[in-house]
């Protein structure tokens, strides 16, 4: 043991240990969203919220996200949950992608040309997600689990989780899956187990430092299975519901502290 | 492109007025090349000026070195409730924008 | 594969409440569409990820060396020497693009093994999913077995542990025999910065 | 017109719109320096005192170099500038706060760093210079992916 340890002094130098590197990257997040343009966002979100669109030209403001048709106070920290109307369980986003095609008449095509956007253009989804999200903040996460379809979907995430596919025969948990794990600096938390989802699941929509974007739940989830080198989910799909949807419900009861701020 | 949304919030803070605001800016530094790799020209703030009922109190100059959608905190000295507190900013194109807010 | 279809038949009814990797393989082939070069093919389960999956990558003994041995037999062994140049390897090691929807198919893959070892002790931002590399070769020399132990790790990481999370480098088409050439040298080459 | 004279124009353009305004000049010398040294000489700066009542607030190590926050505070009396400069990055002075009446010798601000760099702090107070550093390491976070 005295060699190693002689090894490890001898490239502390260049090399911080693992632990303190990781104690300071604890000290760079909350200075970072001490300071987070996430709330830039919130202003054309609430604009894009008002504007009439679609062949019906109107707009979204009769949208009803689980509250009533136009209420916003903690309708984001309400859902996932099951919509009698469309007859199935709905996150943020394909509820905003339902009533753009009742209300405002758009087609599905349409309404999902772009539905990822970039730091000079952030997609309409990303605006309106920042602005809602925003709409829930201190308000106690609690997403729909009292409807049969509401467990159901809960269990198809929780099964997603760890099902392993794709050309490198990734799950979730083969990141998510064991405390203390990281990639490269990244920690990666263990998202089945509700005090570490909990954090996490309150931050989202957020601002992503490194590119300047905005990023929200259908996109961490488009994203995460791109890098599992599986072909590409459908935005809204049940696949990707079923994953936010397990992912919240673990991190029931936690207050919504977002829209957040990420690497 | 017209300057996007600002958004400030001034209060009072233990014997100072503490000023936080936040500008949509892209502070391009004329190194970054676009999608179909076109270099994007410098594009960033200059100057930017903080301002209490009316009086000049910080003259800052920045450049393309500070990050995008730039976020900054000041500390202003005494300070009472309704206080008006402004802060604008001109950039290396010409563009200007300005945010008001009242001492919560 | 035969062995694979037989252990799957004892598994199946022992599950009944949550989805079975069946019903998921039907939601994902609906859910799913191509991009590039990741084709709907990805979402079926291979008998190594239907066994993992079902027992939460804790599978019987008899069973998971029946898979291991299977796994073992995709492994193509070049000709002549298995050391490549550990140079080309820190840079294969560092890099973590391949078989994703945005990469081309021609462009070169990286191992992307910093995302989970300690390697050189020069990257401080390496990742603690796997073990460390750190002596990997100084501890354990630079002999033939050693060698072929390595290309074979990193070609196909399941045909030793047949639900590591290691993914199978080779085997999946990520990296060339000359790559894996190249990461063998990166671990066991004596003048590497892994074995400082 | 090129960029050059439609900055001075607008710059003056700003001033007279805001006649009570101070000049806000830009040292596009001083900015356009490419070493620490030319910065300083641009900025009319000698040479600096180091001092402990110069406090920078920043992580050791940044996750990203997109975004890294750098909070200052002088506690030297009479502090009326703080001058920001990155010595790696290629273009080393990042930003200069002149407090006037009313204002306290401290900021806060997100820079982008383009390596592991020292941030160098500069306070002038009473037409002295003094200077603090800190070490700053950029590594890349993420999956590389």
């Amino acid at each position: 043991m005295r060699l190693i340890a002689f090894a490890a002094a001898l490239f502390a130098s260049c090399a911080a240990s693992a632990q303190d590197v990781g104690k300071e990257i604890q000290r760079y997040r909350p200075m970072v969203a001490a300071g987070s343009p996430a709330e830039l966002f919130e202003l054309p979100g609430e604009e894009l919220w008002k504007k009439p669109q679609g062949p019906k030209n109107v707009s979204l403001e009769r949208c009803d996200l689980g509250e009533g048709p136009g209420v916003l106070k903690g309708a984001y920290a309400h859902l996932p949950r099951y919509f009698k109307d469309a007859d199935r369980v709905m996150d943020l986003e394909s509820r905003l992608l339902y009533c753009m095609s009742t209300l405002q008449g758009r087609s599905r095509d349409e309404a999902t040309a772009r539905v990822f956007g970039s730091a000079e253009r952030p997609s309409e989804f990303e605006l309106l997600s920042i602005y809602i999200a925003g709409e829930s903040r201190g308000v106690r996460i609690e997403p729909g689990m009292s409807q049969p379809k509401e467990k159901a979907t809960y269990e198809l995430g929780r099964a997603l989780y760890f099902h392993r596919v794709g050309a490198w025969d990734f799950s979730c948990a083969s990141c998510h899956g064991d405390e203390g794990k990281r990639i490269r600096m990244q920690e990666l938390p263990v998202l089945y187990k509700p005090q570490y989802a909990r954090p996490v699941i309150a931050s989202w929509p957020a601002y992503r430092v490194s590119t300047s974007q905005v990023i929200t739940l259908q996109w961490r989830m488009n994203d995460c299975y791109r890098q599992m080198r599986t072909p590409e989910p459908t935005f809204g799909s049940e696949t990707t519901v079923a994953l936010i949807h397990f992912l919240t419900v673990t991190a029931r009861g936690e207050p919504y502290h977002g829209p957040g701020n990420k690497r | 492109m017209a300057a996007g949304p600002m958004k400030m919030r001034a209060s009072l803070g233990a014997g100072f007025t503490d000023v936080r605001v936040l500008m949509t800016h892209p502070m391009e530094t004329g190194l970054r090349k676009d999608a179909d790799g076109k270099i994007v020209p410098q594009h960033f703030i200059q100057n930017l000026t903080v301002k209490m009922n009316g009086k000049t109190v910080i003259d800052a100059q920045i450049s393309q070195a500070v990050s995008r959608n730039p976020v900054f905190s000041f500390r202003l000295k005494g300070g009472a409730k309704g206080d008006k507190i402004e802060v604008s900013w001109l950039d290396n194109h010409g563009e200007s924008a300005a945010i008001e807010a009242a001492v919560a | 594969m035969r062995r694979t279809a037989l252990a799957l038949a004892l598994l199946a009814p022992a599950v009944w409440a949550d989805p079975t990797p069946q019903d998921i393989q039907r939601i994902m082939q609906r859910d799913f569409h191509p991009r590039g070069q990741a084709t709907m093919e990805r979402v079926v389960q291979d008998g190594v990820q239907r066994v993992c999956t079902e027992t939460h990558d804790r599978p019987p003994p008899d069973l998971a060396k029946a898979l291991e041995a299977d796994q073992m037999k995709t492994i193509v062994y070049p000709e002549g020497s298995l050391m490549g140049d550990w140079r080309r390897g820190e840079a294969i090691a560092q890099g973590g693009r391949g078989l994703t929807w945005n990469d081309k198919p021609g462009d070169p893959a990286g191992g992307s093994c910093y995302n989970c070892h300690e390697l050189s002790p020069r990257e401080l931002s390496h990742g603690t999913i796997g073990p460390s590399l750190r002596r990997f070769g100084s501890a354990r020399g630079s002999s033939s077995e050693v060698q072929r132990y390595v290309y074979g790790k990193v070609y196909n990481a399941k045909a030793y542990n047949v639900c590591s999370q290691m993914p199978r480098l080779g085997a999946s088409g990520t990296l060339t025999s000359a790559q894996i050439k190249d990461l063998v040298a990166l671990l066991l080459d004596p003048a590497s910065p892994v074995n400082e | 017109m090129n960029p050059l004279r439609r900055t001075l124009i607008a710059a003056l353009a700003f001033a007279i719109a805001r006649p009570l305004a101070a000049l806000a000049a830009w040292n596009k010398e001083a900015f356009s320096a490419k070493t620490p040294g030319d910065a300083l000489k641009g900025l009319g700066i000698g040479n600096a005192t180091p001092s402990k009542d110069l406090q920078i607030e920043a992580p050791e190590i940044a996750e990203n170099g997109a975004v890294v926050p750098i909070e200052i505070a002088s506690a030297i009396a009479g502090t009326s500038a703080l001058i920001v400069m990155i010595e790696k990055n290629p273009f080393p002075l990042t930003a200069r706060f002149d407090f006037k009446e009313g204002a306290l010798p401290f900021v806060k601000l997100n820079v982008k760093m383009g390596e592991t760099s020292d941030v160098r702090v500069l306070a002038e107070a009473g037409g002295k210079y003094f200077t603090a550093t800190k070490e700053i390491k950029v590594t890349i976070g993420g999956c590389g992916g």
